[in-house]
């Protein structure tokens, strides 16, 4: 008597995904870069590179360095911009069958605005993730995401430009994330995602100089996993819609703590670079993972962590 | 630069054939990987995975050194730290996790007169541009120059006269062949045949033979290094800078440049 | 012509090292597990596990956990007590040459201000580091360490209690920990040291339970270097009073990181059990590294980070 | 236990002379190491770093399996995990970065006769006692019983009674020896001789034995597992729990305990 293979499908809000499984904004650039080495259409959806508004040229190299288990970048958030990205990016996107999740970023309330309202009705977008680790310039600087009073105002704006789910996406370099994932709850998010990168910094001792053309970067893999988990599982904890884990997720194992910790779906970042095939790998991880415990479908593993 | 033909790129594991200490610091590993071999072109690049375990955590990038028929690739590194240090443990049939072919290539002029020029560890991808020249019978009209800081970074000349090819080095120290830098060597080799150059090696000299050859108007490829975490186009973390202000990935649009159009520094 | 062997003596506030290099708490016990491994004599001083005035069994087992280049610890920072600390610890410790530097922790700030009144007069004591990354039960656990009203005030008490140099400890989990740095400089420390562990997860995804009796502990090693070397950087170059950095310090290399970025002296952690030769090796590394560069003290090179 | 002489912790680089596959996922680790050859008591432990990297960061702990003369030790280990799979990669002549001896060891006491007790992987610590006990011309009232799943985990018999020890072994799944758990098989036993016991092995089993032991009043002493960061005392993170309370080290007062201390869960 055979088994029925396990139930993969999941429901971020009103956005349902075969799998749990996505690719993290800014690691799998617009999906047509992995297109010979990644069954794009078993993924569980496509998260693709930061758009602002106008295309940005990002950071002067060195942008990234490798870090014990982990990788520091400061691209700077360059990209094409909306409209090259919709001309350009999103006609091989709209070819496959996955959603395809649209991460935006701006400088200030205005831009996230207008970028929600630019692609509200854009055909093939599935939903908006909101990159709130950005500095605010009007604020000078100081970035929306450590603010749960600015996270709050940015999520209301593109709410308000928009019909698309958005799934805010939170800065791990804060205090109280669980206070901030509160307020953009309350602010109409329909799911939060984290982590974003650590903020951190390496030095070539031998010229003295930063490694980074920036100085300050981004860590992410496997080095940030203990403290996503965490994030992670605080946050589920203390709110109701939908939470997408993401840091250090190399392995159907690391993506099931996230789920057990209570992700709804994972995120696979950094590890597309190391393993292309990755997410490939997790998602007939995960599936064997389920039939291994007689578990029918993936739901009934998120949040199930015995205490 | 070769943007002709879109190359498919595979993830393979290739089995270690050999993994021969050639020079000080410097090894030759033989791969069996049909699929890399069959599409492999000169210029082009392969990501490494070193070792099993998280660290170091990113692939490494090589250049395809050279290729045997239809099954063999050959990688020339020298080591230079945790990875390549890893690298050197890896023993005959074991199985090594490669990403590639990478990259746009060199684009051969086969019209006119080659001059490959290389630096140090340039000769890497230089010597498989150089295998392809021969193949194409197009040795006569070709020659070869290869500097390095002394004679024991000098290598492949032996191979390279093997395959019928011209080749005059260059040491620093003068250790061995003529004493100076490389371009000195070119200045009037150019001036003569007007030739159409291919280099490889470290930046200061790749922005040399760019100038010599822009002084005397003549096309030039360059293969380009940069810090590639993902070496797919996707991380945009190896851009560099182009005359014309655009950042392009050094992994995706390169590593090969056109000499004219790289802003150098 | 031989030339002078450089000077690697550093001041911290009224308190002079030999060497910058000193052992983190909780990572070298009492000196004397160490005692057969390393010569204690050569380190630039030893920082003890962190004592509250009565004995604390602390957490549950398991209380560590190996994440990717890094560890997790739940150890709930149980100690002897000050009592037992002074009548069977401090006498070995006594007999070195090097200073001791005692880690105290408090459940509220009395707790604090007993333990700095009580060690002010004992013997052998060099200056007190003050862990303020504990739960301040009087705020239902809040962490001193994550307010800077409650870190200063930490301090005030402290200060008000003990003539020793104290050393206020920093936690990096918070948002801005310049705003915190600066708080305690303000309040009257004499130094600060970071960072402590960032709070991590992890789970075992075959039981579905946390890894750590404790469920939540705290990250060190490797993977966190970034993290604390940023914060080092930021927070050097914000007070005015010395910074002693610390995370993730494996090698010379890395420990010239931090002092490049600021940092007076340094601490290693983890690396003890790593290799419990780490901090002779450093030591030596930095001396071989002054000499090759022409530095004629580790003085020049603190801070001497090139934008 | 062995609380006697205070044996000096060194910190070593050891060379391999074997690394042998001796059953299905164990190998013996053969090492020269005078200092720990020297030192070493049975029951206690050596921290290995495993691999050049930072991944796996920490040392793994293993028991003193068996000293030959004044130099050798062997290692015995089963892979479970990354670190045992990167030490299966050691070959002859490679160093090894060890730290020990370490812990307290079993208290052998001569006077009565020996019982070990082994489950699994637990005769590493228990041969060595076992070798011991028969260069003190003890083996004759000394028997030693091994319990595994089945006949492929049933380890180290055949060495056992070349030194002339008497052995007896059951499976669970009765493949060889007696079918059963060790228990079972003792019981009788323990009765008769009124032994001391020394244990090592899978938690069940250790409190299985020691209530039997205490049952009928004997001695006992067992060898205790954790995970262990530092295993020189310092973490604090290997604690278990005693019968009056106290949380104490299993690598500093441990890993050999008295069965009757023991808080057994
Ligand atoms: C397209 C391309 C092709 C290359 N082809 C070859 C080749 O054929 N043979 C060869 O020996 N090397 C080649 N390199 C350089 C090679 O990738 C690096 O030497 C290697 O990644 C170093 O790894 P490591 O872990 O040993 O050194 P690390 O421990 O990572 O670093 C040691 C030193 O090497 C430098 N380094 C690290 N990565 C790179 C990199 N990607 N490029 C340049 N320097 C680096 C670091 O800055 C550091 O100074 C190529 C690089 C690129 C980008
Ligand atoms: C004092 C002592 C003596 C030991 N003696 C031996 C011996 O002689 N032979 C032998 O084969 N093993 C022995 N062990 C167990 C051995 O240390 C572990 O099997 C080993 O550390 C696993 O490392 P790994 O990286 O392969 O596994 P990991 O990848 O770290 O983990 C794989 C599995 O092994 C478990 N594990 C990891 N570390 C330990 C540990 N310290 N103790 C128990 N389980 C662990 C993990 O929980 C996990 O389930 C001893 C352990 C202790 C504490
Ligand atoms: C090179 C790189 C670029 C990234 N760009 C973005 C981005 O544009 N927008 C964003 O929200 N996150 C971006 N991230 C963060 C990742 O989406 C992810 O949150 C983070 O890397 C942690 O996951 P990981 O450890 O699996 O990589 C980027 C990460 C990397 C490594
Ligand atoms: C097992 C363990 C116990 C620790 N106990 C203490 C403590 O009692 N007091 C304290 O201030 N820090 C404590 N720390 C934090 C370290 O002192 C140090 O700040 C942290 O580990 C980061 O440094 P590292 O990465 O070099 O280990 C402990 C760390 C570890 C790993
Ligand atoms: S290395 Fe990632 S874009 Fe080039
Ligand atoms: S392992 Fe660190 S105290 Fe036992």
């Amino acid at each position: 008597m055979k088994k029925t293979r396990p139930d993969l499908s999941v429901q971020i809000g009103l956005l349902r995904l075969q799998n749990p499984v996505l690719t993290a904004s800014g690691t799998f650039g617009y999906g047509e870069e992995y297109a010979d080495l990644v069954d794009l259409n078993r993924l569980g959806g496509i998260i693709v590179k930061g758009l602002s508004l106008k295309p940005r040229p990002g950071n002067m190299p060195p942008r990234t360095v490798e870090t014990p288990c982990g990788l520091l970048n400061a691209i700077g958030l360059q990209n094409v911009g909306v409209e090259n990205f919709i001309a350009d990016k999103l006609p091989f996107l709209c070819d496959l069958s996955v959603p395809v999740i649209v991460n935006v970023l701006g400088q200030d309330i205005k831009e996230y605005q207008r970028l929600a309202e630019r692609l509200n009705n854009v055909e093939g977008i599935a939903a908006l993730e909101v990159n709130i680790s950005c500095p605010n310039v009007k604020k000078g600087g100081v970035v929306f995401g450590t603010d749960h009073k600015a996270a709050a105002r940015v999520t209301k704006a593109v709410r308000a430009a928009t019909r698309l789910p958005i799934i805010i996406k939170l800065s791990p370099n804060v205090t109280d994330i669980v206070s901030i994932a509160r307020a953009v709850e309350e602010a109409g998010a329909d799911a939060v995602s984290l982590i974003n990168t650590l903020t951190g910094m390496a030095i070539n001792v031998e010229t003295r100089r930063p490694k980074l053309g920036n100085v300050l970067g981004g860590l992410s893999g496997p080095a940030i996993k203990p403290v996503a988990l965490r994030m992670v599982w605080q946050v589920a904890g203390a709110v109701k819609i939908p939470v997408i884990g993401c840091g250090g997720i190399m392995t159907a194992a690391d993506a099931l703590e996230f789920l057990i910790a209570g992700a709804s779906a994972v995120q696979v970042g950094t590890a597309n670079f190391v393993n292309p095939r990755a997410t490939m790998e997790i998602i007939s991880g995960i599936e064997e993972y389920l039939a291994r415990h007689n578990l029918k479908d993936v739901k009934s593993l998120v949040g199930s962590l015995i205490l | 630069m070769v943007r002709g033909d879109r190359i498919k790129i595979d993830q393979v594991t290739a089995t270690v054939l050999e993994n021969r200490f050639i020079a000080p610091g410097v090894y030759r590993l033989r791969i069996e990987a049909p699929a890399l071999a069959r599409a492999a072109r000169p210029g082009q690049f392969l990501m490494l995975r070193v070792g099993q375990t998280l660290d170091p955590l990113l692939r490494r990038p090589f250049s395809i050194h050279a290729v045997h028929g239809s099954r063999t690739v050959d990688i020339l590194y020298r080591v230079v730290g945790k990875g390549t240090n890893i690298l050197t443990t890896l023993r005959n049939g074991e199985g090594l996790d490669i990403v590639g072919p990478l990259g746009c290539g060199f684009s051969w002029r086969e019209e006119s007169p080659s001059l490959l020029v290389a630096g140090g560890m340039g000769i890497a991808p230089l010597f498989f541009l150089a295998q392809t020249i021969t193949q194409n019978g197009a040795g006569a009209k070709t020659s070869v120059f290869i500097g390095a800081r002394n004679k024991t970074e000098l290598l492949c000349v032996k191979e390279l006269k093997t395959v019928g090819l011209q080749v005059e080095a260059a040491t620093e120290d003068g250790s061995r062949g003529k004493k100076g830098l490389i371009t000195d060597l070119i200045t009037n080799r150019v001036a003569a045949s007007r030739p159409v150059i291919y280099s490889c090696g470290p930046y200061p000299m790749l922005h040399a033979v760019s100038s010599l050859a822009m002084q005397y108007g003549l096309s030039c490829q360059v293969s380009l290094e940069r810090f590639m975490a993902c070496g797919l186009g996707a991380c945009l973390g190896c851009v560099t800078e182009m005359r014309n202000g655009d950042l392009v990935r050094v992994c995706k649009e390169g590593p090969v440049f056109d000499a004219y159009e790289v802003a150098w520094k």
